[in-house]
């Protein structure tokens, strides 16, 4: 199990009523624990339609997960 | 001041302007995003802008530089607003000091198109319907959702 | 407000900036030619900028209504000074504000371009050595000189 | 013979030594005029550099001259 920290932004922070959380997983990657998170939280957004970042910096979700790890799910985003 | 800022309070582009001053520099050119009243066929009262700041300052330099390496530009800086705008007021502010104008317009054309595919920034409407949406999210999370057995 | 206009005395761009604004136009582009301390090799210090102003006018707003219906843009303005211009000072200026933004910085290019080659506007700059030229006319004069019997 | 009002700008203006002038011209068209004020001024440019204007509008150099018409040859221009 590890120990993660989420934090989630506009449509992700609302469907999940809060800006983080810390969850103890087994998902052995990113793409695990999305899916995970998206079934306790009721997610619309498919996870092709993410990226994801972990510690702060864009990863792979095939990526596996340490304890202590920072992960956001990035939805599309639109600036300007 | 670093290449990719985000600022809480109005955009001053003379300010951001002037602070980009070369005499070396003949052309400068600036973008202005400003809140539209319309998107989609939907009339939009506000936005609410909202930024992953610590990855998006990184990712937003990232682009800055990139655009001085590959245009050859001597200046170049982006400012993106948070929170809560009215309408016509300026979202982003892009502007590139060079030496002649077509670098400082590709410049500053690259910076533009890249944050806004590239920079965690999201933007929610709010519309005169009392409807409101994330741009890029809403319609995504239906194609999401018709195709949820495919996952 | 003419659409193309001369001024004897410094450029506000937020000023001229905030003239289009225009809750229809989701982007803004501008561009700003900047008195250069170099041109072609040689340290300058200063410029004259001068003016067939009837004709110039009249040619200028012709761009930029040009620009307005090539580019389908919601508005566009340009502003060039005249008279002695310092290191650094702002000698011309163009605005444009469209729906979005390809369009914006299409139409602001197509503006500078055609004013830089139709416009009645000369330039003297002023050498550091003392010495002084009109822009695109010392060296193509040397031209008419030497084919001067081929006329 | 018509009398034209020539304005001069930039280098034709310095070569000129004057901003206008009068003059009487037996010159039956824009080409002969700069033939003849070339000569008379010393101005370096060749007619293929420039333009020429009549009445404040772009005209051709075998446009007929008119008593009273206002004449200006225009230098390559460097706006910007």
């Amino acid at each position: 199990m590890a120990r993660i920290r989420l934090r989630y932004y506009a449509l992700l922070r609302e469907q999940a009523g809060r800006n983080e959380e810390l969850v103890n997983t087994a998902a052995g990657d990113a793409a695990g624990l999305y899916d995970e998170l998206a079934a306790r939280h009721g997610f619309s957004l498919g996870r092709t339609q993410l990226k994801v970042a972990v510690n702060a910096e864009f990863a792979d979700w095939s990526r596996p997960l340490a304890d202590g790890d920072e992960v956001v799910f990035i939805p599309p985003v639109a600036g300007g | 001041m670093s290449a990719f800022e985000f600022l809480r309070k109005p955009l001053d582009p003379a300010a951001l302007g002037a602070a980009l001053a070369d005499v070396a520099a003949g052309g400068f050119v600036s973008f202005e995003g400003w809140v539209r009243n319309e998107n989609d066929g939907r009339e939009v009262l506000r936005l609410d802008y909202e930024a992953f700041e610590e990855l998006a300052v990184k990712e937003g330099a990232s682009i800055v530089a990139e655009a001085i390496e590959r245009f050859g530009v001597r200046g170049a800086h982006c400012v993106h607003r948070l929170g809560e705008l009215g309408l016509g007021e300026l979202a982003v502010w892009v502007g590139v000091a060079s030496g002649h104008r077509a670098e400082a317009f590709a410049a500053c054309r690259y910076i533009i198109d890249e944050v806004k595919h590239r920079v965690p920034i999201w933007k929610k409407e709010h519309y005169r319907d009392g409807d409101s949406g994330w741009v890029n999210c809403e319609r995504c999370a239906e194609a999401a959702h018709q195709h949820h057995d495919h996952r």
